[in-house]
């Protein structure tokens, strides 16, 4: 599992960037495949579970799966560490786990339970990891521009090399504000990427009905883009590491795109069939799919068979079984949490939260 | 009949549209896609592209551009998918929309509704479950209606496509499916109710409940809980409109009740209560009022997604009888 | 000593700035221009463009950028050149700073202040002279300060810029010149005033009234011709914090007076004295009341131009004293 | 002054349009020249006296001022009529001269008087003519972006030829509403010119520090750009003919650039100095006035003499005198105007409007 081979990696192409810079093949160890393949089975598992979940009625609300798109955060985490900064929108179970939190607490977190990552308060939308700069999670759509624009800057304003990515849709695109945030990362030479994955709709709108230019990575129009075949882990991989250089060096923001696509329906309630056919999702996933890719290479390699692949896929799904018990008996929330982090305890000192009636509340200063 | 208030709100949009041809839909997903909570399920396959416009996600965008259609005489109905997401648009809203007729001495008309599910659904966490009412609720130049059944939506809405004035309309995603029995006369094609003027859904003698949107059934459940239970009978005031708001009808039934209770799913703090309280002061309510004022509000948090905190975060039936219980044994005691 | 509004915004900045290196300022015009109204004079001749930021005129954006920079540990002060222009921006204000806190389970504190002009100036119109006091002031996560003199200013933006919570701190143009006399205490580098505690700014037996902002100054004269020519002993009370309400200090006052009068300068509806009026109604100052609570309000229209229309458009010293003699005289007839 | 003469044109560019259709010069008679003159003298006549009102006390408020720009609102005029649509922003007074309003309705709405043209109630940045399909008059940065967007949809929807112009400045087109309506725009083939009026500041920001891409022509990306000297009413004549007639065609928006100066301060508080040196502004007067550049054809072509135009400038600067004598003589709003035109009033019939006290107010619904 140690030893490597080389790959073909499928084309970028770059804008206001030199496209001679980014590698045309990569070499992988087979310990880097396995472990990339490990992390998006276990993905692909929960987000299975988590539709379970939810059609048993123990996920409640929204519930965005990231089936297909795998590859983008295994990807961009075997490019970044934990130093650097990442948010993204509400599509965003496994970016929990791709910065190092468990199946447990992502699937307790959408059965609403308080050993979930956010305490069983946020919700399928609002998962978090702070200490491994994870800031989530964010339910309106283009919010993460700005936002990840501010991790940036944090990141300069400290005086680190650290950098950020914000990670965004394709409708999220045409969002004013990250037009906004753009503008200022690029003033300001700020270390962001700007990461757009395209999974060819936003809910049921296809790119070409909302988007004036499909070509995303050369939307930032003055700053650098660059576009990554995002079904291929690999190519992920190295476009990010690139580009994250690139940002790393004071050059300013990336603007990239991540050509991928969303398995399932916008959220559960949507079947995801009304605006595309079935034969476009077949075919993507006949062709495209991003575990399959890896699965080829570690057979190919001869670090694995198809029966030793049968092996792990049954542990990870044990794993991820085992966390779907955790998540359905897990406690709630006690009652007095609905009191609690509605404001953090300061100087001021505690006040009382009002509930549905005047004789109904609690404390609120519970301490962080 | 019966019908759904999706029904109702699909059919009087549809009415208006085929009144009149200056009245389009514009929003995300209204139309192939049928409405993300399907209240335009229909409209782009009988009016077509040029009358039901999908837009890209970009709120403030669309919301100015529907605004600026207004200017120029055309009368859009402007949905956002959820209200959550009027707060990208709400400069348009408050300052193109309601400002623009009095700014411009009375030249500029604005004729558009704002519409969409506001306040909370259920499990959608805090950053979807906003009530809007009281922020829009205190702009001048802005009508604000929160329909409660069938007929509110069918009535209210028509009317809000005829008004020459931007109107915020308030919907409410989990009404969405649920029945109610209707009149002929209010699936007339020229139904409209006024705006600005509150509905006695119940009448009672002990105690006021003055509520809106969905919190009307629960306070009707609740008027029948202390019937029943404690042989106490509550009026139960559906507002329809929180602007213009009908001070009078609430000041009319707490002359007979003496005692008010307010309901609403808002937070607390300047909200539809607050302002009620402050109504009560300034008519002659205040000279019969023999208890405090009851309010009954969501609590003061972001609502939170478990269930049981969700469940806690929001009035519930208990709530607003014990409000009124409270307020009947203010004055005995 | 004897400083401006201005000044004691300005040093407070100062202090907080050489006190933290985490603190820095962000906004349009702040650094080279040092501020369209001047507030942050210097400070970009002291702590030079790492830590004051002359942003492109893009709300939404910055403010995202200083939200998003909180959450990562740094501890900005976003200026909005005047609150209107929030509303660009109130998605961040509301959605990722005051819901982090509580939808993360208590991980992520977003440590921001965002301040500015916020209300009426003179002669501005009607887009550059909303009041979001009661807006900002419903948000459960944020905490809201609107202060009146030199002290108030000082003593909370440097407790502001201290908390760890996102706080939304609503200045006064009109007050920027305006010269106060102020102690030596408040000089003190570290003198900072709690964050939710009203100030009693003149004690009197007759009547209470609770105002914010410019408006004390408009009742503290109010309350010398009550005196003077009515022998009515007004006690004025400084709210200084809209959330957290002080109704416990409000309360107390009413207890003492039996009488209450709200004055703001917002539009009436759902606003400042609407809340009021509801604690009113949960405390037991409701036992001790003996006149309906009087408000006075911005009048509810867009702010027009012309000047005699905005005289009338808010409230003047003679309101606040016929206010006043109405709840003296309902409770002798 | 029936004759005519050709001019050499300032070069026009163009992004992602054929230049080869813009003419390199064109012909003006002497009778156009002659308008154009006098409403531009006018114009420069008004706001120095608005200058001065604002300094007597007269004007409250803000008051942004056009000096240095007119050949923008002149040579738009001269190219599209009053069925196009036009909006802008607080910088206003001069449009609504351009869309026939008379300095009297101008001055008189910014001394606050019921003769103003928005009744006294809007002021300085709040100026209208729908009758001539000029909407303001937006005190908010950007906003006009997507409200002439909305201009240009009804033009559209309702099946006439007609076009929209959103004018706005260097500053305003950083503001993602612009970039989110332009989307809308292109996606929708509708019939707008974006008109960013880059006069180089946005209040003490040079564009430098404001903008990332200080071309704003090509700032569309996508959409097609063009690129006017600004300070030529000739040029910005033929330019927007040129663009108007491609958006009438059905083409779908031009992103336009007029290269301008703002000799005075954003508004009048501001002195102007701070952020930009004297001679900076000298030479911008001395090389490129508006003013002066007509003036030269008209005595070069012999249809004046410097002598005949000081006469024209003599009853123009009478005509803004009287003006101003109206301006500071007309009655105030009557006090009940405070409640009218909150509402317009509609089936639900009237309502009654608070004022500061529960005991004063007034009726909202007066007939339009
Ligand atoms: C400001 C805002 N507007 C609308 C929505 C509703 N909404 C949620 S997701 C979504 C589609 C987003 O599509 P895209 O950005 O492509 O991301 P994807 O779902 O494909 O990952 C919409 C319209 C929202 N959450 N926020
Ligand atoms: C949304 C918003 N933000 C800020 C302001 C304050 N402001 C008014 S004008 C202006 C500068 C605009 O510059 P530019 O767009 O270049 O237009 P110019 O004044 O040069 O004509 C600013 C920041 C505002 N009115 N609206
Ligand atoms: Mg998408
Ligand atoms: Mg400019």
């Amino acid at each position: 599992l140690e030893e490597t081979e080389t790959y073909d990696l499928p084309a970028f192409k770059t804008h206001r960037m030199d496209l001679g810079g980014l590698p045309t093949s990569t070499t992988a160890s087979g310990a880097q495949l396995q472990e990339y393949f490990e992390s998006m089975y276990r993905m692909r598992r929960m987000e299975t579970k988590a539709d379970e979940l939810y059609m048993t009625g123990h996920v409640r609300g929204f519930c965005h799966l990231y089936n297909g798109q795998e590859a983008v955060a295994v990807g961009v985490e075997a490019a970044v560490s934990y130093e650097d900064y990442l948010i993204t929108a509400y599509r965003n179970h496994c970016q929990q786990l791709a910065r190092g939190d468990t199946v447990e607490a992502v699937l307790s977190e959408l059965t609403g339970r308080v050993t979930g990552c956010s305490g069983g308060k946020g919700g399928s939308m609002h998962l978090y990891k702070p200490e491994n700069r994870y800031f989530g999670g964010n339910g309106i759509v283009g919010a993460q521009g700005p936002l990840g624009t501010g991790l940036a800057f944090a990141a300069k304003y400290q005086g680190t090399k650290n950098v950020a990515i914000s990670m965004f849709g394709d409708g999220a695109a045409n969002q004013g504000q990250i037009f906004e945030a753009l503008n200022m990362a690029q003033l300001w030479r700020l270390p962001i990427m700007f990461m757009c994955e395209n999974n060819r709709y936003g809910m049921g709108t296809s790119t070409a009905r909302a988007a004036a230019s499909g070509d995303f990575y050369t939307r930032g129009d003055y700053a650098a883009g660059l576009y990554i075949d995002g079904m291929n882990v690999l190519a992920v991989r190295e476009g990010i590491a690139y580009a994250a250089e690139r940002c790393r060096s004071g050059e300013g923001p990336v603007y990239v795109e991540v050509d991928t696509y969303r398995y399932k329906g916008h959220s559960i309630s949507d079947q995801g069939t009304g605006y595309r056919t079935t034969d476009e999702v077949q075919s993507m996933k006949a062709s495209r799919d991003p575990i399959d890719q890896v699965k080829t290479m570690l057979v190919d390699g001869g670090w694995a068979t198809l029966q030793s692949l049968k092996g792990v896929e049954r542990s990870l799904r044990k794993e991820v079984d085992a966390a779907v018990k955790f998540a359905t008996e897990a406690p709630q929330p006690p009652p007095e949490h609905l009191w609690k982090d509605v404001l953090s305890p300061s100087a001021s000192g505690e006040s009382v939260v009002r509930g549905t009636l005047v004789t109904k509340g609690g404390k609120v200063g519970t301490p962080l | 009949s019966t019908i759904t208030c999706r029904e109702a709100l699909n059919s009087a949009i549809d009415e208006e549209m085929e009144r009149e041809d200056k009245v389009f839909v514009i929003g995300e997903e209204v139309a192939e896609y049928n409405g993300a909570y399907k209240v335009t399920k229909g409209l782009l396959a009988k009016y077509g592209g040029r009358r039901v416009v999908d837009t890209p996600i970009t709120e403030a965008g669309f919301t100015g551009l529907a605004t600026g259609s207004a200017f120029a005489g055309l009368r859009p109905i402007c949905e956002f998918m959820t209200f959550n997401f009027s707060m990208q648009a709400i400069d348009h809203i408050v300052n193109s929309a309601a400002k623009t007729l009095y700014m411009s001495g009375g030249k500029i008309k604005v004729p558009i509704v704002f519409r969409g599910p506001n306040g909370a659904a259920a499990g959608v966490g805090a950053q979807h479950s906003q009530d809007f009412s009281a922020w829009y609720g205190s702009v001048p130049g802005l009508k604000v209606i929160s329909p409660y059944d069938a007929e509110d939506c069918r009535g209210l809405l028509k009317a809000a496509v005829r008004d020459d004035n931007p109107v915020v309309f308030l919907e409410n995603e989990l009404m969405y499916n649920q029945q109610f029995e209707v009149s002929d006369q209010v699936m007339d094609k020229d139904f409209t109710l006024p705006i600005g003027k509150a509905k006695v859904m119940l009448e009672g003698s002990d105690v006021t409940i003055v509520t809106h949107s969905k919190q009307v059934g629960v306070a009707l459940q609740a008027a029948a809980e202390l019937e029943e239970k404690h042989e106490v009978f509550a009026e139960v005031i559906n507002l329809r409109s929180i602007r213009p708001l009908d001070t009078a009808t609430v000041c009319e039934s707490v002359k007979k009740t003496s005692r008010l209770v307010t309901a609403e799913e808002g937070w607390p703090a300047f909200g539809v209560g607050a302002e009620l309280c402050a109504s009560i002061f300034e008519t002659d309510a205040f000279n019969y009022l023999d208890a405090p004022v009851q309010r009954v509000t969501g609590a003061d948090v972001p609502t939170p997604y478990a269930e049981n905190l969700e469940k806690d975060a929001f009035p519930v039936q208990a709530d607003i009888v014990s409000a009124c219980l409270r307020a009947v044994d203010a004055t005995l005691a």
